[in-house]
């Protein structure tokens, strides 16, 4: 088992998802996870800097993993699928074109810094079993249903994680958590992601489309691993009832908030009280 | 030696891009030959004149041909050079049009390098010996492996040309994949009623010696004679005295048995005769599910048996047919669908494979012949097929197109469609093949009769929403996605080799492509045949193909092996291993090495050890060849002396 | 090694290859059949199988001069034979191994596996051969006579 | 005398009457020597020697006096002295039925290295005063002329030796003397290998062709092979197949060297004997000890230690890749 | 991009734009055998003008300027269904990718605004060396004329604290900068 991993947080983890980050440093805590900050982090370049070609980004989220092999460490574990997949690209682009990506890159890379989601430390590392062990409060008598989003299990090859149709980690995370997980279609369906700003049009026809499908399966939450995931469900969800006439209510947790409160980790700490929709009702034992 | 040569033009295949004259030319100056020519196409009939009449004008004792590729035409060459009075063997063929003509554009170096490979089998030629072949006697008797329509059909041909036959059946009962189907396209005729008779026929034929729920374990020997080592796994029952009367499955209390016959929708007892039509019709105990061979207690059915034919310490035994040639009729298997995660993966019900459907079409099937839906029993209204599930699918390692999946989808829906008048029936396909008799209009009646909507694009995903299913899909061909709400879901899965394919294939020494299917010995002049003699292929084993191919396949394997069994010899290949017994010094290492127990140490009566080559056994890899130490054995037609010149005269 | 290979530089490349009858020379047919575009270095001598290949004619063929030596057979467990080429493979690996301890150049020696069907495979492994030996350059063969050698010490 | 001698005579003397003859060596011409011995009699015991002159590998014979030996006389054994590399050729030759390990009475010396007569000529100036050698522990003790003078063993023993891994027989009926501590591991690089190897690749063609253009083709490392069972019938001299020629150039003795070479592949038991007798000193062994490592490396196989295994070029198995 | 009335194959088919789109995805767009699963599969085809299947026909057909000019390619978020579905293996989201950034190249982006979020994003990089979601969605709602967009999420984001007011400076700025210095000098070339 991992027990001490290099943490890049990303950009969205210091703004809108500041409680992603918090329960992920809270949960690593108390699982006994020492996470090694990397010093002077940059930002990995995300979607944007693909618009150029993958050099760009390749080479502004190997700075990261360089650091990180100068710290001595060899595994990364991100919070954020984005930055999870502009750090795995970064080898991708070593191995394909060394020589270009060292020439922008301009320091010394090794590619043997593995990048790992914080889902897949979760999963493989700690394993359900040992979490289930370890769960104060359990969620009785609750549904929750994991949505995956597109890029932790994608493309598969890519990825080297779960299964890119039907993913489990987090249906046995949730499980050892305590609640019911109903079979939820979409998981893997896409939300629309950083399209929110700049067409909101289509992230409100699809997300409402998950959020519907959620409620057609009784949950009573949803569980992501994802900032831009959460932010498209949660903080838009007020949009999209209001561009489709609907009402949902739905809370969208980290699953890492989840699995925090059933470790029995405080509120507050989890940054529970940050999220947009109310969680009141699934902290109601019914 | 008097050597000829003949350079082929081939029309323009070799002559395009290979200046034959300039071979012909070279060719004289190399050792003892005396004539070289070049003509337009030397395989015809004038072309063989030509040959022959060199022979004897110019007293040729060898000829080379420089041609096509000696897999295709060595043995014309050699029966014209025969005709003329020289040994067969005397003859070369340098493949100066697959290995040279048609690979390179480049006249001066094709003409090079033809040259070269001239001067290469004249240097062999002159090292060649003549040889003579020997006659076996023939087993007059054939195994068929296989009971589907392919196999039935094989040993039925035979059995009615007077053969002995002796069929090897996997299953409990013969019939393969046409016994489970409902109905055939393009004709919509009853499958069970044009195959029983035939099933019947191979039970009842007195020359045919059916060994079901058995395998075959090993195989020895050699065209005309090979020996079989067959495998019958244990039924339980003792089928000599069982009559198939049923009263055991009657009583079994086990009675959640997996239905292989269903395609497991529903479930059967621990001792069951598969289907009604079962030839043999024997009961067999499964025992993976038997309460007393799994638990230790229950015997019911041993209490209940008229016949008392239960045998519970029934062990697998190894039985020994010999025989002369072999019909490979071993079927395939179909694709298993659960691969696809985004069609459910096999988490839905109501997602099924074509088979399953036809069991369901099927009036001995589990539910009656009435369509429903396994998950709740509820008739279907709107029922999607999708297909290419598992074929022209690169991602799942099938490029190739199972060719029967389109025409068996329009037949389903067409049922569908008549069994349920009100219901809706969609099909998502990439292309249609449908290139048989009768073939396309039957795909335009299920649309224009039947009203079965086509939608052309394949179907990204399905997922459940309530009881029913979403197909998320598209139409191509107005460029939008579809969606359709389904009650029940058809995957045409596509045809596989079957999963014994390729150790079967290593047991007949005969060779498969990369996705296991059986390699005919030529795609189009040799189809049934195989590389190794003796052995013949009939139905999908050897690729995806339908019922009428599969009988046709049947048929021209068992006409092959008549052809074969009407002499009473055959010619054993002369070109074999020969010991020189001056220079063997008895080691025996070429008999370790043997993989056909081909070779046999002798004592001399001065009391040294030699080895000794049985030349009927002796399939000429050449293995000992290689091993000899002083190659005191020589492979004949492939000596060290004629590869050694082969070699050597290209770096004089 | 380049003392008398001046005079030689311009002659052609020979590569020699020995091919099973029933995979490999199937595998070429096959491949001339599509019209795949291939090499002309290539000198084919057809054997019944690649358990017939005594190592030493590998040997035989580099010291005689030979560019390149190709030993193409059936795949492993598809022998025509049964069990031919799994003897090969190890005699073949054996010498692989040997060749560069006694200076040769082990990258003019290669085996490989092609059915019949493998047409394409079949264009792919002579090219990429052939393109290996163009660069390795021509075979300059033994020295005939040796001036001045390296001593090797062992006491 | 030395006591090895001594023993071996001893026992010699106890079981003789069981065997039909005992093969061992005898003082040769000269102090630097010893030779083949038939022993037939009672009375030849007392010729026999053992000692850091016993090179030959007398397995080489015993093919050959088996098959001479009259089957219907009463089934006694033929002794036969061994030092831990021979007992590996005998090995191989029980392995390829050349020898019935029932009639042999194997008779075992654990060795410390056997001397190479041209490195004691290096050593002492004028060699013709030699009156005898001897080796005391690791040292060697050679009287001449003009008196005693000692070296360590390590500078005069042959190359074989120096690499050792096999110093005790592994077969033995009887063991002659304590059992000898290896100088090298089984699994140890081979140092004479790894300094051809240090060589580039150009450079390693030189060495050979300079080696290998000495040869007169005079066939004595054939000859003195335990394993090259053709002998007469060896396909250096035959015609046909015409695997060589009669002419003498590097191409007729590199491939010369190459078919002795490729013949003993997963046989050869590194006696040193080809290497011995070499008239013009050619590091004959030299060449099949790389075949041997790789063979080792590869599948994991030592000739001459298993008398029931199958030598690995003439098995296969179907499993192994990466190869 | 709309939709060529007639396709004047011999005119409009560009086969070095054939050649680039392959040589950059590394993908062999030939292997499309247009089953429509990519369409199928994306959530974005209700919007695309063209859906990815029409795109890789497209490009198939060296329609050089209708791919390059059309929404499509715009508007994929690189989901990946395309890719994880493709029965030949092709990986369709990296034929997308290329052909933005081809797109970038010749200037002849569609949604303009969604490059112009883009690059704004990346100049946040490159002032900052990290990006705070504040100044991006006020920066890109100025140059976009669109200054409401997300105004209504402002309040709540601000009261739970979850947005920085002013951006972080990491100390390695002057090393993001030569990355980008070296990426631009490498694409001028």
């Amino acid at each position: 088992m991992l027990k001490r991993v290099a943490y890049y947080p990303g950009c969205s983890c210091e703004g809108m998802a500041i409680e992603y980050d918090q329960s992920v440093r809270a949960l690593c805590y108390v699982l006994g996870i020492e996470l090694v900050g990397i010093p002077d982090w940059n930002c990995c370049g995300s979607t944007p800097s693909h618009s150029y070609d993958p050099l760009l980004g390749a080479a502004l989220a190997g700075r990261n993993l360089a650091i990180a092999r100068s710290q001595g460490l060899d595994v990364v574990m991100t919070p954020c699928p984005s930055c999870l997949k502009a750090l795995k690209t970064a080898n991708q682009v070593f191995r394909e074109r060394p020589s270009e990506f060292l020439d922008v890159l301009g320091m010394p890379f090794s590619g043997d810094v593995r990048a790992i989601s914080v889902l897949q430390l979760l999963y493989e590392e700690i394993g359900p079993n040992l979490i289930q062990k370890a769960v104060k409060f359990p969620f009785k008598n609750k549904k929750i249903v994991p949505y995956y989003g597109c890029l932790l299990t994608r493309p598969p090859a890519f990825a080297q994680f779960d299964d890119p149709e039907n993913p489990v980690s987090m249906d046995r995370l949730i499980e050892a958590a305590g609640a019911a997980v109903p079979d939820f279609p979409h998981k893997t369906e896409c939300c629309g992601a950083a399209l929110g700003i700049t067409q909101r049009d289509v992230v409100m026809r699809l997300t409402g489309r998950i959020l519907d499908m959620a409620r057609a399966v009784g949950a009573d939450a949803l569980a992501v691993a994802c900032p831009l995931c959460q932010q498209n469900l949660d903080l838009r969800q007020d949009q999209v009832n209001r561009a489709l006439k609907e009402n949902f209510n739905l809370p969208v947790l980290y699953i890492t908030q989840i699995i925090g409160c059933a470790l029995g980790i405080d509120r507050k700490t989890l940054g529970i009280e940050k999220l947009a929709v109310k969680t009141d009702a699934l902290f109601q034992s019914a | 030696m008097r050597i000829g040569v003949f350079i082929c033009q081939c029309g323009t295949n070799i002559a395009g891009t290979v200046d034959t004259r300039a071979v012909a030319k070279k060719a004289m100056e190399f050792p003892d030959v005396v004539f070289a020519v070049d003509y337009m196409y030397t395989c015809s009939e004038p072309g063989q004149k030509e040959i022959q009449d060199a022979i004897s004008s110019h007293r040729l004792q060898g000829v080379v041909v420089a041609a096509c590729s000696p897999r295709m035409h060595e043995p014309t060459f050699r029966r014209a050079v025969k005709k003329a009075g020289i040994n067969p063997y005397m003859f070369e063929q340098a493949n100066i049009r697959e290995h040279c003509s048609w690979i390179g554009t480049d006249r001066e170096a094709n003409t090079r390098k033809a040259i070269d490979m001239v001067r290469m089998s004249v240097e062999k030629l002159r090292r060649n010996q003549a040889l003579f072949s020997t006659q076996v006697a023939v087993n007059k008797r054939v195994l068929v492996i296989g009971g589907g329509v392919a196999g039935i059909q094989a040993a039925l041909d035979c059995s009615d040309g007077g053969l002995e036959v002796v069929m090897v059946e996997r299953e409990p009962s013969i019939g393969g994949k046409m016994a489970k189907l409902d109905k055939t396209f393009p004709t919509i005729d009853c499958s069970s009623c044009i195959l029983g008779p035939k099933m019947v026929d191979v039970a009842q034929k007195e020359n045919i010696r059916l060994y079901a729920y058995s395998e075959v374990e090993a195989i020895s020997g050699y065209i005309g004679n090979f020996k079989v080592d067959i495998r019958k796994k244990a039924t339980y029952v003792d089928w000599n005295a069982c009559t198939g009367c049923g009263e055991c499955t009657q009583k079994c209390p086990s009675k959640k048995a997996f239905d292989h016959f269903n395609e497991g929708l529903g479930a059967t007892t621990a001792i069951n005769i598969p289907f009604p039509q079962a030839i043999p019709k024997k009961a067999r105990i499964d025992s993976d599910y038997c309460r007393y061979l799994t638990g230790g207690k229950c015997r019911v059915c041993e209490k209940i048996c008229p016949v008392k034919a239960i045998r519970f310490d029934m062990k697998d035994e190894i039985v020994t047919e010999e025989v002369g040639a072999i019909i490979v009729a071993s079927g395939y298997d179909l694709f298993d669908a659960r691969v696809y995660g985004e069609y459910g993966g096999g988490r839905y019900p109501d997602v099924i494979s074509a088979m399953q459907y036809e069991r369901i079409l099927s009036a001995s099937g589990p539910y009656g012949g009435h369509i429903r839906r396994p998950s709740d029993g509820r008739e279907p209204k709107e029922i999607v097929f999708i297909s290419c599930v598992g074929s022209r699918d690169i991602s799942v390692d099938r490029p190739y197109c199972s060719g029967i999946c389109c025409m068996y989808i329009a037949k389903q829906a067409i049922m569908t469609r008549d069994h349920i008048p009100d219901s809706n029936c969609y099909v998502s396909y990439m292309d249609i093949r449908a290139p048989g008799k009768g073939y396309d209009e039957f795909i335009r009646r299920a649309q224009e009769e039947y009203g079965v909507k086509y939608i052309r694009g394949r179907v990204g995903r399905i997922y459940p929403r309530g009881d029913r299913l979403v197909v998320q899909g598209a139409d191509t061909l107005l460029g939008v996605q579809v969606e359709i709400e389904a009650d029940l879901v058809v995957l045409a899965t596509g045809v596989e080799c079957s999963a014994g394919a390729r150790p079967l294939a290593e047991k007949l020494r005969i060779s498969y492509d990369q996705h296991g299917f059986y390699m005919e010995s030529h795609p189009k002049l040799r189809p049934v045949e195989t590389n190794t003699a003796g052995v013949f292929l009939a139905g999908v084993c050897q690729g995806p193909k339908d019922i009428p191919a599969s009988v046709g396949q049947g048929s021209a394997a068992a006409s092959k092996v008549q052809a074969l069994f009407s002499r009473d010899t055959i010619e054993t290949d002369p070109q074999v291993a020969h010991v020189n017994e001056n220079m063997c010094i008895g080691c025996g290492k070429c008999e370790q090495v043997c993989p056909f127990g081909a070779i046999r140490m002798k004592t001399l009566r001065d009391g040294s050890r030699k080895s000794e080559v049985l030349e009927t056994v002796c399939q000429g890899c050449g293995l000992c060849n290689a091993t000899c130490p002083n190659k005191a054995i020589q492979l004949r037609h492939s000596t060290d002396d004629q590869i050694l010149a082969e070699i050597n005269t290209l770096f004089d | 090694m380049s003392s008398k290979s001046d005079a030689k530089q311009e002659r052609e490349i020979k590569i020699v290859g020995f091919l099973c009858n029933w995979c490999s020379y199937g595998g070429a047919d096959t491949a001339g059949v599509c019209r795949f575009r291939q090499p002309t270095d290539l000198r084919i001598i057809r054997i019944p199988c690649t358990g017939r290949i005594d190592p030493l004619m590998i040997v035989k063929s580099l010291i005689q001069g030979a560019d390149g030596v190709l030993v193409s057979g059936c795949h492993p467990n598809d022998c025509h034979y049964a069990v031919g080429n799994f003897y090969a493979r190890r005699r073949m690996e054996v010498l692989k191994r040997f060749l560069p301890y006694m200076g040769f150049q082990s990258d003019r020696f290669r085996y490989t596996w092609v059915s019949a069907s493998e047409g394409q495979i079949w264009q792919q492994v002579v090219t990429d051969f052939s393109e290996t030996i163009h660069r390795l350059g021509p075979n300059p063969g033994l020295h005939q006579t040796v001036d001045s050698a390296p001593a090797v010490s062992w006491f | 005398m030395d006591d090895k001698t001594n023993a071996l005579r001893e026992h010699v003397k106890g079981i003789f009457s069981n065997l039909e003859l005992v093969l061992g060596w005898e003082p040769g011409y000269d102090p630097l020597h010893t030779r083949p011995f038939y022993v037939r009699t009672e009375s030849d015991i007392d010729r026999l020697t053992a000692n850091c002159l016993s090179f030959q590998n007398l397995t080489r014979y015993l093919a050959k006096s088996m098959n001479a030996v009259d089957p219907a006389a009463d089934g006694r054994k033929i002794g036969v002295c061994v030092k831990g590399c021979d007992s590996r050729s005998l090995v191989a030759l029980i392995q390829e039925k050349f020898v019935s390990r029932d009639r042999v009475y194997v008779i075992g010396l654990p060795c410390r290295g056997t001397l190479d007569a041209r490195r004691i000529r290096a050593l002492v100036p004028d060699p013709a005063r030699i009156r005898s050698v001897n080796a005391e522990g690791d040292e060697l003790v050679v009287e001449t002329d003009r008196g005693i003078s000692r070296f360590a063993l390590d500078r005069a023993i042959a190359r074989k030796c120096l690499q050792c891994r096999y110093p005790n027989p592994v077969i033995h009926d009887v063991l002659i003397g304590d059992p000898v501590t290896p100088r090298l591991k089984i699994d140890a690089e081979n140092p004479s290998v790894a300094a051809v190897e240090a060589l580039s690749l150009e450079d390693r063609l030189l060495f050979w062709e300079n080696q290998l253009d000495r040869c007169i083709r005079c066939f004595a490392c054939r000859n003195a092979c335990p394993l090259c069972v053709c002998q007469n019938h060896c396909i250096m001299e035959t015609r046909m197949p015409k695997w060589i020629t009669q002419y003498r150039n590097m191409n007729e003795k590199f491939m010369f060297h190459m078919i002795h070479a490729l013949h003993l592949a997963g046989r050869c038991t590194e006696c040193g004997e080809c290497e011995r007798v070499c008239p013009v000193g050619i590091p004959v062994a030299l060449i099949k000890e790389k075949i041997n490592a790789i063979i080792y490396e590869m599948l994991d196989y030592e000739s001459g230690i298993d008398p029931e295994a199958v030598p690995p070029l003439l098995t296969f198995s179907p499993k192994e890749t990466g190869i | 991009m709309q939709r060529p009335h007639v396709l004047q194959i011999q005119k409009t088919c560009d086969q070095e734009f054939i050649k680039r789109v392959e040589r950059e995805s590394g993908q062999q767009v030939s292997k499309c055998y247009q089953c429509g699963n990519c369409g199928a599969s994306c959530g974005y085809t209700f919007d695309f003008d063209f859906p990815v299947n029409q795109i890789m026909r497209l490009v198939q057909l060296g329609q050089k300027e209708t791919v390059l000019g059309s929404r499509s390619i715009w508007l994929c978020a690189n989901c990946q269904a395309c890719t994880t579905r493709c029965p030949c293996n092709i990986e369709v989201a990296r034929v997308m990718e290329a052909l933005r950034i081809m797109s970038v190249a010749e200037g002849v982006v569609s949604k303009k605004n969604i490059l112009l979020f883009y690059d704004e994003f990346l100049e946040l990089v490159r002032r900052y060396g990290r990006v705070f979601e504040t100044g991006l969605v006020a920066r890109y709602n100025i140059k976009a004329l669109k200054p409401f967009t997300d105004a209504d999420l402002g309040p709540q984001v601000l009261m739970k604290g979850k947005l920085a007011l002013k951006p972080h400076k990491i100390k390695g700025l002057k090393a993001i900068e030569e990355i980008f210095k070296r990426f631009e000098s490498h694409r001028g070339k």
